[in-house]
C-alpha cells in the first residue's frame, strides 16, 4: 500500500462528491434549527408548573441544538476516534464541574445560613436555612 | 506517641482525641511506608551500583511484588477512610448539638483584624443589628432598643466558654475572608462574608488558648490574635456580669 | 505580515495539508478541535459561575423576560444562517467551485458583522440608558404602588424589589445627573417647556418601564414577546430607601454581570471569527490566493475556521435562552 | 516497501512540495529570538524559566530574613531593596514591611508555579525533547509555539512590572482569595495601575501561552510520532507531556473565566465575587449590589490548580523515568502499569480540586466525596514511585549528576507525598489546615522534589543542547550541598506545622509566641539553611555558563541512551534529524540479553 502524503491532493479521492452529497442535508439542517429556534422561544412563553422544568425544556431544546450543529455542521458524526477521545473527557470534566460545584452549593454544614438582601445592613445572615431552632438566631432588619 | 515526637499542641477538647488519634495512624503508616520503602531503596541503590554490579539485569524485577505493596497502601487508606475519616466528619457537621440542654451559642464575627464575639445573654436570644448602626463604638451596629438584645453583650478578642460544656459558634465575617482556628480545639473554620457556617466544640479543659486567625486577610493578618478561655460556669458568669455591667450601665442599676 | 498570519500552520512539518494515515487527520484540525476543548472548559467555567449565582440569588434579585426576545431571535437565526454559509463556502472549495466560495463566505461576513452590529449600536446601548434601583425590603412596602408585591404573593410569584425605567432626576452628586437630566428633556418634549418634575433634590424620578406602572396587571405576570414600551408615569424614590441603583451595566445585578461578561466574551469570538474569515476571502497569500497554488489547503483552514465559528454558534444556542428567555 | 517510503517521505519534512520559499539563511533576530524552531523556543523557555526560579527564591530569602529575624532590616542589600521596591515593601530602614510580605508572598508562590517550573518543565523541556525523543521535524505548529512563548514573555514582563506600579504588586496570596483580592490594592485611586488587576492580567496571557502551548504538544504527539514509533513504544516522558498537556487544556480556561470574572469585579464594579452586605471600613458597602460568592472564586481557582500540581509533578517524573532507565542501564519497571497510572492520575486530578476547600464549610455529602477521590489519587502515584524504585533493582546504576539528583528525587517526592495523605482527611485537615505542614508537604513536592527532578534534566539534557557536559566536580557540591540544606529548610516546617504555626504569618509568628513557643526557634535554622541553600546554587549557575565554553565536548551519545532523542547530530540541526527515522522497539531496550552493547536505540533495526 502505497501511503499519499502529498499535500496538494485531498486526502479522500472522492471527497468532492461526497461533499456535493451533503450539501442538502445541511440545507434541511438550516430549516430544523430555525424551527427549534422558534420552538425555544414559543417553549418558553408556556408554563410547565415550575421555572425549573422550564428551564429543563429549554435546555433539553438548546442541547439538541448544539448536537445537531456538532453532529453535522462540525462533521463529529464520522469524526475520528482521536477527536471523539478526548472530546468526551472534556464533556466529563465539565459535567463534573457544573455538578460538583452545585453539589457543594446545595450541601453545607447543617445550620449554614447565607446573607440576603433583606438583611443588607447585616453582613450576616438572618434567618438559618435548616438550625433546629429559630429563636436564637436574629432576624434581619425586619425588626 | 508520633503526635508528641512532632510536638502537636495538647489536645483540649472531646472530638480532639479521635482526630489525634486518627493523625497519629497517618503517621504511623507513613512512616512505616517510608521506612519499608526507603530500606528498600537504599538497599538497592547501593548494592547495584555500578562498581559492584557492573552489568544490569534486563528482566529485574519479575514477580508482582509491587501490586502487593500497592494492594497493602489501598487496603489502609481505605480503613482510615471507613473507619475513622467519615465518622470524624460526620461527627462534626450533622452531630451539631442542638439548643436544649447544656449548650452555649456565641457569634464570631470577623473583622479585619479582630475577632467580635456575640453572646445571646441570659434569655439566650440575640438582638438585632442594623447597618446603619456600625460605628467604632458599635462594630456589629447592636440594636440598642431591640428587647432581646437588651442582655447581649460583645466582647473582641476574647471567647469566654464553659468547660465541659459544648459550645456552638457561629462563624461570618464582615468584610474579606478570616479563619478561626484554635489549634488546641482541633478545630478551624473559615469566616466567609456573606455566610454564617456553624462549628462546634467541647473543652475538656480549663486555661487560656490562642485563636489563630488562619487565612490570609491583609496586612494586619499575622497579629490577628485572639483568645479562648475555658473557665468554669461561676467563673464565666462573673465575666458576662462584669461585660453587661460596662455595656448595659442603665440596667445593671436598677 | 502574511507570514505570521497564519498561527495554525507551517509548511515545514508534514500533515499540514494531507491527513496522517492512522489518524486520519491533518493537524490543525486535531488543533482547533482542542482549541475548542480548551472552549468548552471556559465557556463552562462561565456557565457554571452562571449556575451558581442564579441559584444564590434570593427571590426578586433575577430578573425574567428583560431582555429584547424578537432582536435575540433574529440574532440567533442569523449565525445559525451564517453557520450554513460557511459550510457551503467550505463544500463549495470542496468542489473547487471559487467564486461560490467567495459569495458564502461573504454572506458569512455579513451576518456575522449583523450579529455585531446588532449587539453594539442596539442590544448593548439599550440597556445603559435604561435604570434599575433596587428598593430596600424594609422600605419596600411604601413602594407597592410600583412593585405590586402583594399581588404578586397573590399569585404565588417571586416579590419584585426593583423599580426600572428611565431616570429623569439623579440625586444630586450621584453618577447619573447627566443621563437624568438628557433623559428629562426627552420626557418633556412635546409636553411643552419648564416641565415639573416631582419629587426633590434627593430623589431619584424614574420613568417607568411598563411593568412597574402597572404591577397589578395579569399582562405583566409573564414575560411578553414583544417588549412593552415605556409608560409615561414616573415614580420617585427616595434616597434612603434605595439599596442600590444604576444603569443596566455590569454593575447593577449578577444578573447583568454574567450577561454582559458571557455576551462580551462571545462577542469577541465572533469579532475573531470575522477576523480569519476575512483574511480567508481576501487575496493574502494564506487567504483566497492560496486557492492556486493549493486548493485543498484553503479548503483546510476554511474548515478549521469553521468548526470554531460553529462552536461560536453553538455558545450562542445556550445563551440565547439562558439569558433572553428562562 | 511502504514504510520505507513514508519514513522517507516523513523525514524530508516533505510537506512544501510546491513551496515557494526554499530555506534562505535566516536572520539573526529569527533564527535566535522570533524563532519558531522548537529547540530554540526550547531554551528560551527553560532560561526564562530558571531566571524566575532563582528569582522566586530570592524573594524568598528576603521572606525568610524576615521570618527569623522579625523587623530587622534585610542585611546588605535592605537600603537597594528599598529603593527597587518602594516604601510599601520595604520600611526607610530597609525591612520587609507586612504589606511587603504579603506581596512577596503572593509573588514567590505565582512564579514559582506559574513562571518558573511551568515553563522549564513544560516549555523547556517539553518544547526541547518531545519533538525529538518521537522524531518530529519540529512542533506541529512552530508558529503557535513562538507565540506561546512570547505571550508567555509578555505575561512575565507585566508580572514584574507590577512590583513599580503604585502600591506594590499583588499581596493577596498566589489563591487570590476574594473579596480580599477583589478590593485589594485601591488605595491609590488606580484603577488599571495596581498590583491585583495586573496580576490578573499578567494572569489571562501566562494561560493564553499555557493554552496555545500545550494544544501544540499534544497535536505534535498525535500527528508527528516517526513510523514505527507507536503509543506503546513512547518514552514515559513523552506520555507525562502528553497528560500534562491534557490538564493545561482542560484545567486553565476555568481559572481563565475567574480571572475575568475577578477581573471585572475589579474594574467593573460587578459582584460575582462579592456577597451581599460587606462591611468595608465600619459600614456595609453601598456600591456593590452584591449576590456574589467568595465560594465560587475558589472552586474555579481549585478546579485548575489542583490538576496544575500535578503538572508540576508529571514532567518531572518524566524525567526521572527517563534518568532512571538510562542510568540503571535496564528497562523501566511496570512502563504500562506507569502509562495507566499517569491516566489514572490525570483523570481523577480533576475531582480532588475541594480538598483544598475543608474549611468553607462543606457538608457530608461533598467531603466524602472529595475525600475519597483524593485518597484514590494517591493510589497511582503509589504506582509510579514504586515502579520507579523497583526499576532501580537488577540494575547497574551509575551515579552520575542527572543520576543523583533523580536518586534523591525519589525519597524527597515519597516525603511530600505521603504527608499529603493525613491532609487528605478532612476531620485532620481541621487541625493542619493552613499551618506550616501543608507548606512542608507541598514545598517537599515542589522544590526537593520537582526542582531537583528539573536539575536532573538540566544536567542530562545539557549536552544535547549545546554539545557540552556540565563540570561534574562543581555538580556534585551543587547536589550534596542542595540535598542537605533544602531539607534542613523543609523538615523543620512538619515540626511547627504539627506544633500550630500558621502560614503567612509575617512576624514569624511572634504574635503567638505562648503558643508556638518550642518550635519558633526553627526559624533561625530554617532560614540559615535557606541561605546556604541560596549559596548551594552558584556553583549551578557558574557551571551552567562556564561549561558553555569549558565543558566536556560531547558527541551525539554520550549517555550511551536508547532514545531518539540522542540520535541526532549534537546540537540537532534545524530539521533535527540527519537520516530517516524509523522506530523498531520500545524506548528502553538496555541490557538487551544477547546484544553487544548495553543499550540498542530505538533506531536499531531487529
Ligand atoms: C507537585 C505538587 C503536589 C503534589 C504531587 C501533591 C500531591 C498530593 N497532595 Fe498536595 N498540595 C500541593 C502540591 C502538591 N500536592 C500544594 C501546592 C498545596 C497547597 C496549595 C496552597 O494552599 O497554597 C497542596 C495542598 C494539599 C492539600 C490541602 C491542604 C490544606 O490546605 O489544608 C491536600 C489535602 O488533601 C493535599 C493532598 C495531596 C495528596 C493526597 C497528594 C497525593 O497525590 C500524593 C500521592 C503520593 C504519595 C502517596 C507518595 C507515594 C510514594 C512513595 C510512598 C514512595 C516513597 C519512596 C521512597 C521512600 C524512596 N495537598
Ligand atoms: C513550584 C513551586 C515552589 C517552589 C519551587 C518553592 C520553593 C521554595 N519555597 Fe515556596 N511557596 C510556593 C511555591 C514554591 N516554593 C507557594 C505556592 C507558596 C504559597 C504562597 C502563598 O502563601 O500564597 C509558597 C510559600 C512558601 C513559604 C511560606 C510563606 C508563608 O506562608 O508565609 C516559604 C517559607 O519558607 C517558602 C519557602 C521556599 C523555599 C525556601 C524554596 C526553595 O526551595 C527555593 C529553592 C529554589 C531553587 C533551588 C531554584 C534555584 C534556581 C536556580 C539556581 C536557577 C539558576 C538560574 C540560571 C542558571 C539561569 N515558600
Ligand atoms: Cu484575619 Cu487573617
Ligand atoms: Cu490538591
Amino acid at each position: 500500500m502505497m501511503i499519499s502524503h502529498d499535500n496538494t491532493l485531498p486526502s479522500d479521492a472522492n471527497a468532492a462528491s461526497h461533499v456535493a452529497a451533503s450539501v442538502g442535508k445541511y440545507k434541511v439542517l438550516f430549516y430544523g434549527l430555525l424551527a427549534l429556534t422558534v420552538l425555544t422561544v414559543g417553549v418558553s412563553y408556556v408554563h410547565f408548573g415550575s421555572n425549573f422544568w422550564n428551564f429543563v425544556v429549554g435546555m433539553l431544546i438548546a442541547t439538541l441544538k448544539a448536537g445537531l450543529v456538532s453532529a453535522i455542521f462540525m462533521h463529529l458524526l464520522g469524526e475520528k476516534l482521536t477527536i471523539w477521545r478526548f472530546l468526551i473527557f472534556t464533556g466529563v470534566f465539565v459535567t463534573g464541574l457544573f455538578l460538583l460545584t452545585l453539589l457543594a452549593h446545595k450541601d453545607p454544614i447543617p445550620g449554614t445560613a447565607h446573607s440576603s438582601h433583606s438583611a443588607k445592613g447585616n453582613w450576616h445572615v438572618a434567618e438559618s436555612i435548616s438550625s433546629p431552632e429559630k429563636n436564637s438566631v436574629s432576624t434581619g432588619s425586619a425588626h | 506517641m508520633l503526635n508528641k515526637l512532632m510536638g502537636i499542641v495538647p489536645n483540649a477538647s472531646e472530638h480532639g482525641l479521635p482526630v489525634e488519634h486518627m493523625l497519629e495512624i497517618c503517621h504511623w503508616v507513613m512512616l512505616m511506608l517510608f521506612l519499608g520503602w526507603g530500606t528498600f531503596f537504599l538497599y538497592t541503590i547501593i548494592r547495584f551500583r555500578e562498581s559492584k554490579h557492573p552489568k544490569a539485569d534486563y528482566y529485574g524485577v519479575t514477580g508482582h511484588v509491587s501490586s502487593h505493596a500497592e494492594f497493602v497502601v489501598v487496603l489502609v487508606e481505605a480503613a482510615l477512610l471507613l473507619g475513622l475519616a467519615f465518622p470524624l466528619w460526620g461527627k462534626r457537621v450533622l452531630d451539631i448539638p442542638p439548643e436544649q440542654g447544656e449548650v452555649m451559642r456565641v457569634r464570631a464575627i470577623a473583622e479585619q483584624y479582630a475577632w467580635n464575639f456575640h453572646y445571646a445573654g441570659a434569655d439566650g436570644k440575640f438582638g438585632s443589628q442594623s447597618s446603619s448602626l456600625v460605628s467604632p463604638s458599635n462594630p456589629l451596629g447592636l440594636d440598642p432598643s431591640s428587647v432581646e438584645g437588651k442582655d447581649d453583650v460583645v466582647s473582641k478578642n476574647e471567647l469566654h466558654v464553659v468547660v465541659q460544656k459544648p459550645i456552638v459558634l457561629e462563624i461570618s465575617s464582615k468584610d474579606v475572608i478570616h479563619a478561626l482556628a484554635i489549634p488546641h480545639m482541633r478545630v478551624a473554620q473559615d469566616a466567609i462574608p456573606g455566610s454564617k457556617v456553624p462549628l462546634w466544640f467541647r473543652p475538656i479543659r480549663s486555661g487560656k488558648f490562642e485563636i489563630v486567625c488562619g487565612q490570609l486577610c491583609g496586612a494586619g493578618h499575622y497579629a490577628m490574635r485572639s483568645h479562648l478561655v475555658v473557665e468554669k460556669q461561676d467563673e464565666f458568669d462573673t465575666f458576662a456580669k462584669e461585660l453587661s455591667d460596662l455595656q448595659h450601665p442603665s440596667a445593671s442599676s436598677k | 505580515m502574511s507570514k505570521f498570519l497564519p498561527f495554525f500552520t507551517d509548511r515545514d512539518v508534514p500533515y499540514t495539508v494531507a491527513a496522517r494515515p492512522d489518524t486520519g487527520l491533518y493537524s490543525a484540525k486535531l488543533g482547533i478541535w482542542l482549541f475548542l476543548a480548551s472552549e468548552v472548559m471556559l465557556f463552562g467555567g462561565l456557565f457554571s459561575a452562571y449556575i451558581f449565582l442564579r441559584l444564590g440569588a434570593e427571590p426578586g434579585y433575577w430578573p425574567k423576560g428583560l431582555l429584547n426576545v424578537p432582536v435575540g431571535t433574529l440574532n440567533t437565526a442569523v449565525l445559525i444562517g451564517s453557520s450554513v454559509t460557511v459550510v457551503f463556502a467550505w463544500a463549495s472549495l470542496k468542489m473547487r467551485e471559487f467564486m461560490k466560495y467567495r459569495f458564502y463566505m461573504a454572506i458569512t461576513i455579513l451576518c456575522g458583522i449583523f450579529f455585531l452590529c446588532v449587539k453594539l449600536t442596539y442590544e448593548w446601548p439599550a440597556k445603559f440608558d435604561h435604570f434599575g434601583v433596587f428598593i430596600k425590603q424594609s422600605s419596600a412596602a411604601k413602594y407597592e404602588e410600583f412593585l405590586g408585591n402583594d399581588f404578586l404573593k397573590e399569585k404565588n410569584e417571586e416579590p419584585r424589589w426593583e423599580v426600572t425605567g428611565h431616570i429623569l432626576r439623579a440625586p444630586k452628586g450621584s453618577p447619573y445627573g447627566a443621563v437624568a437630566e438628557h433623559n428629562a428633556e426627552h420626557f418633556s418634549h412635546g409636553a411643552g417647556h419648564g416641565l415639573h418634575l416631582p419629587g426633590g433634590e434627593g430623589d431619584y424620578v424614574i420613568q417607568l418601564d411598563a411593568i412597574n406602572a402597572k404591577p397589578n396587571s395579569e399582562d405583566n405576570l409573564r414575560p411578553a414577546f414583544w417588549p412593552r414600551p415605556l409608560s409615561s408615569k414616573t415614580a420617585v424614590i427616595r434616597a434612603e430607601d434605595v439599596e442600590s441603583a444604576s444603569t443596566f451595566v455590569p454593575r447593577h445585578s449578577t444578573y447583568f454581570a454574567t450577561y454582559f461578561l458571557i455576551t462580551g466574551l462571545h462577542g469577541l469570538h465572533v469579532l475573531g471569527g470575522l477576523v480569519v474569515f476575512l483574511y480567508l476571502w481576501l487575496p493574502f497569500k494564506g487567504g483566497a490566493t492560496l486557492y492556486k497554488s493549493n486548493p485543498e489547503h484553503l479548503a483546510n483552514r476554511v474548515e478549521i475556521a469553521g468548526l470554531f465559528w460553529h462552536f461560536v454558534d453553538l455558545v450562542w444556542i445556550f445563551v440565547f435562552p439562558i439569558f433572553y428567555l428562562l | 516497501m511502504s514504510t520505507i517510503d513514508s519514513t522517507v517521505r516523513h523525514n524530508q519534512g516533505l510537506a512544501g512540495a510546491h513551496d515557494d520559499h526554499h530555506h534562505h539563511e535566516l536572520g539573526f533576530w529569527q533564527k535566535y529570538v522570533f524563532s519558531t524552531d522548537h529547540k530554540v523556543i526550547g531554551v528560551q523557555y527553560g532560561v526564562t524559566g530558571l531566571t524566575f526560579l532563582f528569582f522566586g527564591f530570592l524573594l524568598m530569602l528576603v521572606m525568610r530574613w524576615q521570618l527569623a529575624n522579625p523587623g530587622d532590616a534585610v542585611p546588605l542589600v535592605g537600603g537597594a531593596l528599598r529603593g527597587l521596591f518602594g516604601p510599601v515593601v520595604m520600611t526607610d530602614a530597609g525591612a520587609l514591611t507586612s504589606s511587603g510580605y504579603n506581596v512577596f508572598g503572593a509573588m514567590h508562590g505565582t512564579i514559582m508555579v506559574f513562571f518558573g517550573v511551568v515553563p522549564l518543565a513544560v516549555g523547556g523541556f517539553g518544547n526541547f525533547v518531545v519533538p525529538l525523543q518521537i522524531g518530529a521535524p519540529d512542533m506541529a505548529f512552530p508558529k503557535l509555539n513562538m507565540f506561546s512563548y512570547w505571550c508567555f514573555f509578555i505575561s512575565g514582563v507585566v508580572m514584574l512590572g507590577s512590583f513599580f506600579v503604585p502600591g506594590s504588586a499583588a499581596k493577596s496570596g498566589w489563591t487570590a482569595y476574594p473579596p480580599l483580592a477583589g478590593m485589594a490594592d485601591f488605595e491609590n485611586g488606580h484603577l488599571w495601575l495596581n498590583g491585583q488587576t495586573i496580576w490578573l492580567l499578567a494572569m489571562v496571557f501566562n494561560i493564553t501561552a499555557s493554552l496555545l502551548g500545550s494544544i501544540n504538544f499534544i497535536a505534535t504527539i498525535i500527528q508527528l510520532r516517526a513510523p514505527g514509533l507507536t503509543w506503546m513504544r513512547l518514552p514515559f516522558f513523552v506520555w507525562a507531556q502528553f497528560v500534562t498537556a491534557f490538564l493545561l487544556v482542560l484545567a486553565f480556561p476555568p481559572l481563565e473565566a475567574a480571572g475575568f470574572m475577578q477581573l471585572t469585579d475589579r474594574v467593573l464594579g460587578t459582584c460575582f465575587f462579592m456577597p451581599t452586605g460587606l462591611v468595608v471600613g465600619q459600614s456595609v458597602a453601598q456600591s456593590w449590589s452584591g449576590g456574589g460568592s467568595p465560594i465560587l472564586w475558589q472552586h474555579l481557582f481549585w478546579f485548575l490548580a489542583h490538576p496544575e500540581v500535578y503538572v508540576l509533578i508529571l514532567p518531572a517524573i518524566g524525567i526521572v523515568a527517563e534518568i532512571v532507565a538510562n542510568n540503571t542501564r535496564k528497562p523501566l519497571y511496570g512502563y504500562k502499569a506507569m502509562v495507566y497510572a499517569l491516566f489514572g492520575l490525570g483523570f481523577l486530578s480533576f475531582i480532588v480540586w475541594a480538598h483544598h476547600m475543608y474549611m468553607t464549610g462543606m457538608g457530608a455529602r461533598v467531603a466524602t466525596f472529595f475525600q475519597i477521590t483524593t485518597v484514590m489519587i494517591s493510589v497511582p502515584s503509589v504506582v509510579l514511585l514504586t515502579s520507579l524504585l523497583i526499576s532501580l533493582w537488577g540494575g547497574s546504576i551509575r551515579f552520575n549528576m542527572p543520576m543523583l539528583f533523580a536518586t534523591a528525587f525519589l525519597p524527597m517526592f515519597g516525603i511530600g507525598g505521603l504527608t499529603g495523605i493525613p491532609l487528605a482527611f478532612n476531620a485532620v485537615d481541621l487541625y493542619l489546615h493552613d499551618t506550616y505542614y501543608v507548606i512542608a508537604h507541598f514545598h517537599y513536592v515542589v522544590a526537593p522534589g520537582t526542582i531537583f527532578a528539573l536539575f536532573a534534566g538540566v544536567y542530562h539534557w545539557y549536552p544535547k543542547v549545546t554539545g557540552r557536559k556540565m563540570s561534574e566536580g562543581l555538580g556534585r557540591l551543587h547536589f550534596w550541598g542542595s540535598l542537605i540544606t533544602i531539607n534542613g529548610v523543609f523538615f523543620p516546617m512538619f515540626l511547627q506545622g504539627m506544633a500550630g504555626v500558621h502560614r503567612r504569618w509575617y512576624d514569624g509568628g511572634v504574635t503567638y509566641e505562648q503558643l508556638i513557643k518550642p518550635v519558633i526557634h526553627w526559624n533561625m535554622f530554617m532560614t540559615v539553611s535557606a541561605g546556604l541553600l541560596a549559596l548551594f546554587q552558584l556553583p549551578f549557575i557558574l557551571n551552567f555558563f562556564t561549561s558553555l565554553r569549558f565543558g566536556q565536548k560531547v558527541g551525539r551519545n554520550p549517555w550511551e541512551a536508547t532514545t531518539l532523542d540522542w540520535d541526532t547530530p549534537t546540537p540537532p540541526p534545524h530539521g533535527n534529524f540527519d537520516k530517516p527515522v524509523e522506530v523498531f522497539r520500545g524506548p528502553y531496550e538496555y541490557s538487551v540479553p544477547g546484544a553487544t552493547a548495553d543499550f540498542v536505540p530505538q533506531t536499531h533495526r531487529a
